[in-house]
């Protein structure tokens, strides 16, 4: 017995973090699988019922809306939060004067909840309150922001919001990542002549691969996550237009007493996560292996 | 480490203690201003009948919060003693089973509340599908079709209290063209739609609203009424400022005392905003209903009592259903809360005149049969038929979309939801 | 590449380069500084109208600097108004907040650092499958799994304690604590592990006595993440606590999204950076080291 | 022509003093290697010349050209590091044709430099590799060939043997020497192994807290070291060092050990003093390599003691006996072909015409 568990220690050490994870993950997954096929209102139940809530699901406007959504916020999102990130920690990799009262400036957005600033930014973006507002009273009359309140543009709004929350963070990562790289590679680039754009652009940059892939899993994780985000700032209108996976989840199951339809959306949600990022972290972790 | 850990453990294990004794846990989001106190009075009182009451306020989306709170606790097996859940879903809650054996059955009885509703209110309150044992309490009635102006901008403008709703475009034309944004709205779905069901029952009547939006007959969502409602709906969305979206309706109020913009429509708690900032009715401003025919959509605050083994709980939840219908609850908590009371034998001479006006107007619909349930607030369906009109209204107002092609949709979304 | 560059092509090398350099800090100090702006302004906004009276708020565009500094906002947010009903204020949630806080952060910081130390220190075979496996739950929308945690917490007897909230975060505060340890153990020799066991170390012996120790720089970054995510949660505060128990987050909710009132902006503000405050010191404090950490091996993918 | 030269250059990192006023100056073709310990400054000087590091004072010339301000990649220089610092994300043909790219070099020029050195350096095999797909020794190579194809005026080598095996790093420091010996282009070489800097170097720096203590050719190095610093830092062993002190009488200059009593008196008469001693009795260290201490009598002058054997060492080829001379330690080194044994007394010769004096209070040569 104590040789057993001697050998097996590192596993039974494991044990507690991966029961956790498969009761509160994937257990949940399966309940959330049982329930999808049910035809849960207000409460959950347990007859079966069939594949009723999928079709309702995928005929349901606001839910193909709260998809496109989905596809542009994370792709915007991811983009912008890297590029953003990349360009203040390279700039910020200068030897710059006050590193660390403007680090600290880019980084803080990720201390506050959107409870917080959520108010700020309705106030920042809206046309009546905020920045168009400002510019009118300051003599350009012409001036117009009114993205908050377009239905086709509102979308972007919450992507400039859900930016300037986490590109810091991203900046973060990024200088930390530029950090650890040993300089002799950027003494020999200087030697050969690179001036600083091409230093990052193909020595240093290249090198940020793990970087890529931490940021790659931290944003997408609070893209599939974002709710709060827009419950402060649109609670996914005009109309329904910035509706996306997470709120319609929320609204469908608690507000709308639709349980099993809300579960349905939740199991399509699983299921395109798992598409994207299991490849993804499989074939990084590969990577890693092999080198 | 060890030992921090322990007794970080041992810390927030820590049991809280209490008393025997009537106990109660009340889930709702009545946390400012009026409202928390006139819930203080309902505390004050339980506390002086010796009870316990454990206060459990979750605000945020008018209740859409304390919803996930509400069915995270049901589903955990431990509900609150009692929440803020009114109109069909009381229904809904009652056939999940939670809400049996009634405990209150027997204190409604007691002190004869069959008396003291109106019947159709009364209905409401009563589980097995409206006709069975008491099982939730009113606390009030709400209008939701008033019309709240300011008085100063209507009167420089020479305008009047509108009386049908083309008088109204013309009013708001005529704000427009003086440069005062007309209607002061927020576009929120569950505002948007409550301007919608007030619109429905003054250009549909009063039959018309019932079969649409309390039966849902399709023929009658299909139909050029509601076509026309719709294009009433997006002659009003031309009268809101380009702020509207997103906007809370106390902003919106605002908006009309200050006298930036002419008009809002809003249930009877925008009134709660005039007197907080000093103003009087009739003097500062008008409250009228929106042009109707003798229409009345009612709304009405209720606390469901759920299902407990507790006897503390049972004894809480039995004091406060009769501590809820008592007459000075009613009075004191509808005298801040701008509602009218549900209990019919309350004095009305403490209350102002809008809500003299409100609690006349509901004998008169009653009579001619205009009294009909808002949908905008859970009162005609539950909740997923409401979000199933919501989301269609919120569309239509907030974008380009046809009437009739939102007419199809909001039958469609129906049927959909059936 | 010539070798015979002549001295006056030098000095004209030199004076480009010169010339150059100062342009492109110029620029850099712009780019920066303007980005600055981007991210400080919603906390100026907030601060500015923090202290501004409602009379002038109403008046007033959102950058304006108060005429005078109104400070009443701030003892609101914090001890209330001083009349009894409806009077939410934050003092009382705090300390529910960091009951809440102090024991997840340990917890999960800890089980995250022994997984990380076993998927790199001891691996068998499929370890990296358990990584992916545990990885996962980082992407599981939380409002996806609250019914089922309700039941859970239900039945384990901890709902609506401070203690259920604990096991929440704790249990989802695991993917990201592994990831990050598992990422920085990778970076450390496995011929310390080696020597250690030659030493007649054993299991924990080599964890607490030699891993441990030289762990802070990413117990940092860990501590830091997950401070700030369970300090700044509402969902699971909202869904699984109430009332006097509840943390500062909703009591923040509550003040800020009343449904029906006159808004007091100036109090909301200030409410607000009063609950975000402890990890605002945090960052501010903690931020030098929080870079150093993601430099010392959480970024190592 | 003088290639290279720094003039009165100093050097600081915050407070510390990393370089004071240093002077060099390089001829044309020639090979020089800046030794010392570790923290000497000889990285940061080696940086200095490339341009990588500003100047606090002084200036650094190159063919008579102040570069002083002249950024790294127009002083016409190139360099190997340490680490390689190969570029990870770029292939082995990417990485050496990298400078040539940036200077806007002609494609044809390009792709002949190449072949050129590619075939000079057998890395042509590995043109597609990736770095780490590469060994130590490859990417040494590759390291030098990325340096090679911009036909710099001057080869800067950070210790570039340093993270290679013991067998490796003897092959490819003769390919270096080869490669100097072929291309005959100026080097400044940073190290901190003396057979390295002996066997590769034309003229050795030899550095210690920034200051060069010795600048001369390795022959000089070893058998004039101008201080005890040097003369301990080269040779292995180093060079015994034994207490003692210096005694005049008439014209008879000599060395008494200490705690010898005059009688082990070693007789001075033949050493090349750098000024004529005036007085007696001052502090002294003798200075004599364990190579230099012989077993036989090579010479008529060498000076002969009975010594007792401490310690042996055996090292193959050689012993090194560890002898008792007065109470001190001295070292000795023989072929193992000869009988020694230890707790014995053994008779030996000092070769006095190899020996250094130094004083012990300035630990100047003298």
């Amino acid at each position: 017995m104590f040789k057993w568990l001697e050998k097996n220690l590192p596993k039974v050490v494991l044990a507690p973090a991966v029961g956790l994870i498969s009761w509160f993950v994937y257990g949940f997954i399966l309940w959330t699988l049982y329930i999808s096929f049910t035809n849960s209102k207000i409460l959950p139940k347990y007859e079966l019922w069939g594949f009723g809530q999928y079709t309702k699901l995928w005929a349901s406007r606001k839910w193909l809306i709260a998809v496109d959504n989905l596809l542009i916020f994370t792709a915007l999102f991811l983009i912008f939060c890297i590029v953003i990130g990349i360009i203040l920690a390279i700039f910020l990799d200068q030897k710059i004067r006050a590193e660390g009262v403007l680090r600290t400036i880019y980084l803080y957005p990720m201390a506050l909840s959107f409870i917080v600033t959520g108010t700020a930014w309705k106030w920042i973006l809206n046309p009546t309150l905020g920045l168009q507002k400002l510019f009118i009273d300051m003599g350009f009359e012409n001036f117009t922001f009114d993205w908050l309140v377009n239905r086709e543009m509102a979308i972007y709004t919450i992507v400039i919001a859900g930016v300037w929350q986490s590109a810091g963070f991203i900046m973060a990562l990024f200088l930390a990542g530029l950090r650890s790289i040993e300089d002799e590679i950027v003494k020999a680039a200087k030697i050969d002549g690179a001036n600083l754009f091409t230093v990052y652009w193909k020595i240093l940059i290249p090198m940020m691969r793990p970087v890529f892939f931490t940021s790659f899993v931290v944003l997408v994780h609070i893209s599939i996550k974002s709710y709060d985000l827009i419950v402060a700032l649109t609670q996914g209108g005009p109309g329904i237009s910035t509706t996306m996976p997470a709120l319609y989840m929320t609204q469908t199951a608690f507000h709308k007493s639709q349980v099993g339809l809300s579960a349905a959306s939740a199991m399509m949600m699983f299921m395109a996560v798992a598409a994207v990022i299991i490849p993804y972290l499989y074939s990084e972790l590969r990577r890693e292996n092999v080198s | 480490m060890k030992k921090i850990l322990i007794a970080l453990i041992v810390f927030a294990l820590a049991p809280n203690f209490s008393l025997a004794g009537p106990k109660i846990e009340v889930l709702h989001w009545w946390t400012s201003g009026g409202e928390a106190a006139a819930l203080k009075v309902l505390k004050d009182d339980f506390a002086a009948n010796g009870g316990e009451w454990m206060d459990m306020p979750v605000t945020g989306g008018g209740g859409d919060a304390a919803n996930v709170t509400l069915k995270a606790r049901i589903v955990s097996g431990d509900p609150p003693s009692a929440s803020q859940i009114k109109g069909p879903t009381i229904q809904e809650y009652d056939q999940e089973g939670v809400v049996a054996p009634y405990n209150i059955d027997a204190v409604a009885q007691a002190e004869g509340w069959d008396n003291l509703l109106d019947p159709m209110i009364a209905a409401v309150h009563k589980c097995q599908n409206n006709s069975g044992p008491y099982c939730a309490a009113p606390v009030n009635i709400h209008r939701i079709d008033w019309l709240w102006a300011n008085k100063s901008v209507f009167d420089s403008n020479g305008i009047s209290v509108p009386t049908t709703w083309d008088e109204l475009n013309a009013a708001a034309e005529k704000l427009k063209a003086a440069g005062i944004i007309p209607f002061a709205h927020g576009g929120q779905a569950w505002q948007d739609a409550t301007v919608f069901e007030a619109v429905a029952l003054g250009i549909g009547g009063n039959n018309y609203y019932k079969n649409c939006y309390v039966k849902l007959d399709e023929n009658c969502l299909r139909s050029d009424t509601t076509v026309k409602v719709f294009d009433q709906m997006r002659k009003l969305q031309s009268y809101t400022d380009e702020g509207s979206p997103g906007r809370d309706w106390n902003v919106a109020t605002g908006m009309v005392i200050e006298g930036k913009a002419g008009f809002q429509i809003m249930g009877d708690w925008a009134k709660g905003e005039f007197t907080a900032a000093g103003k009087t009715p009739g003097v500062d401003y008008y409250c009228a209903s929106t042009p109707s025919n003798n229409g009345y959509l009612y709304n009405v605050d209720s606390f469901i009592f759920y299902k407990t083994n507790d006897p503390d709980k049972q004894a809480g939840q039995k004091l406060l259903a009769k501590l809820m219908m008592g007459k000075n609850f009613q009075k004191v908590f509808n005298l801040y809360k701008g509602s009218i009371p549900a209990r019919l034998d309350v004095p009305m001479d403490e209350f102002d005149s809008c809500a003299k006006t409100s609690n006349a107007d509901i004998k008169t619909a009653g009579a001619k049969g205009g009294l009909v349930p808002s949908f905008a607030h859970g009162m005609a369906q539950g909740n997923t038929m409401k979000a199933a009109l919501q989301d269609v209204i919120t569309e239509h107002f907030n974008s380009s979309m046809s009437s009739k092609d939102a007419a199809n949709a909001l039958a469609d979304s129906v049927l959909a939801n059936m | 590449m010539s070798a015979n560059i002549s001295a006056t092509s030098y000095k004209q090398l030199e004076q480009k380069s010169k010339l150059k350099n100062m342009l492109l800090r110029w620029f850099l100090y712009f780019v920066l500084i303007l980005f600055a702006s981007y991210f400080i302004f919603p906390l100026y906004v907030m601060i500015v109208t923090s202290l501004k009276t409602m009379p002038e708020i109403r008046q007033g565009n959102l950058i304006t600097w108060p005429s005078q500094l109104n400070f009443k906002p701030w003892a609101v947010a914090w001890g209330g108004r001083g009349y009894g009903a409806g009077d939410t204020f934050l003092r009382p949630y705090f300390w529910n907040s960091i009951k809440m806080v102090v024991p997840a952060v340990v917890a999960s910081t800890f089980i995250g650092a022994m997984t990380g130390y076993v998927l790199t220190k001891w691996r068998f075979k499929g370890d990296s499958w358990i990584f992916l496996f545990l990885l996962f739950g980082c992407f599981i929308p939380f409002q996806a799994i609250l019914l089922p945690m309700a039941r859970t917490l239900g039945v384990l007897g901890i709902s609506n304690s401070i203690l259920g909230l604990v096991v929440v975060h704790t249990v989802y505060g695991i993917p990201f604590t592994t990831l990050f340890f598992r990422n920085y153990y990778v970076s450390i020799p496995n011929e310390l592990i080696k020597a250690a066991r030659i030493d007649g170390a054993g299991f924990f012996k080599i964890f607490f006595k030699i891993l441990l120790p030289i762990s802070a720089p990413i117990i940092v970054v860990t501590v830091i993440w997950q401070f700030t995510q369970i300090w700044n949660d509402f969902l699971f505060g909202s869904t699984f606590s109430f009332g006097e128990a509840a943390p500062i987050q909703v009591a923040l909710n509550n003040m800020v999204l009343s449904s029906t009132s006159v808004k007091e902006y100036n109090v909301d503000m200030a409410s607000a950076i009063i609950a975000g405050f402890p990890t605002l010191i945090v960052y501010v404090l903690a931020g030098k080291y929080f870079i150093r950490g993601l430099t010392s091996g959480a970024v190592k993918g | 022509m003088i290639t290279l030269k720094v003039q009165d250059l100093s050097k600081n990192f915050g407070s510390t003093e990393v370089l004071k006023k240093i002077n060099l100056e390089i001829e044309e073709g020639n090979f020089l290697v800046l030794l010392g310990p570790s923290g000497c400054g000889k990285s940061t000087l080696l940086n200095i010349i490339a341009g990588l590091e500003t100047i606090d004072e002084g200036t650094v010339f190159i063919d008579d050209y102040n570069v002083s301000e002249v950024e790294p990649k127009d002083r016409n220089i190139a360099m190997v590091f340490q680490s390689y610092a190969l570029y990870p994300s770029m292939n082995v043909k990417e990485n050496m044709v990298f400078g040539l790219k940036q200077s806007k070099t002609s494609k044809e020029k390009i792709e002949e430099q190449l072949k050129k050195v590619s075939s000079f350096l057998h890395v042509d095999e590995l043109l597609n590799r990736k770095p780490s797909q590469l060994s130590g020794g490859q990417r040494q190579r590759v390291a030098i060939g990325r340096a090679l194809v911009r036909e710099p005026r001057i080869f800067l080598f950070d210790e570039p043997l340093s993270n290679l095996d013991a067998k490796l790093r003897v092959e490819m420091r003769r390919e270096i020497k080869k490669l100097h010996q072929t291309l005959k282009t100026t080097v400044v070489y940073v190290t901190h192994d003396q057979t390295e800097a002996m066997s590769l170097g034309t003229n050795i720096a030899i550095m210690n807290h920034g200051v060069i203590q010795q600048y001369d050719t390795p022959e000089n190095i070893y058998n004039k070291p101008n201080n005890t610093f040097v003369a301990d830092f080269i040779g292995s062993p180093s060079m015994n060092l034994i207490n003692g002190q210096l005694a005049k009488e008439a014209n008879n200059v000599s060395f008494i050990p200490e705690g010898s009593n005059q009688s082990g008196k070693v007789s001075l008469n033949n050493y090349n003093f750098v000024k004529s001693p005036q007085e007696s009795g001052n502090d002294i260290y003798f200075g004599i390599r364990p190579e230099h201490i012989h077993y036989k009598k090579t010479n008529d002058t060498d000076f002969e003691v009975n010594l007792r054997a401490d310690l042996k060492e055996y090292v193959g080829h050689e012993q090194i006996i560890t002898f008792n001379y007065y109470s001190q330690e001295i070292l000795g080194k023989f072929p193992s072909t000869v009988k020694i044994e230890t707790g014995q007394e053994m008779k030996l010769f000092f070769d006095l015409s190899q020996i250094s004096v130094f004083d012990k209070k300035t630990n100047k040569r003298i």
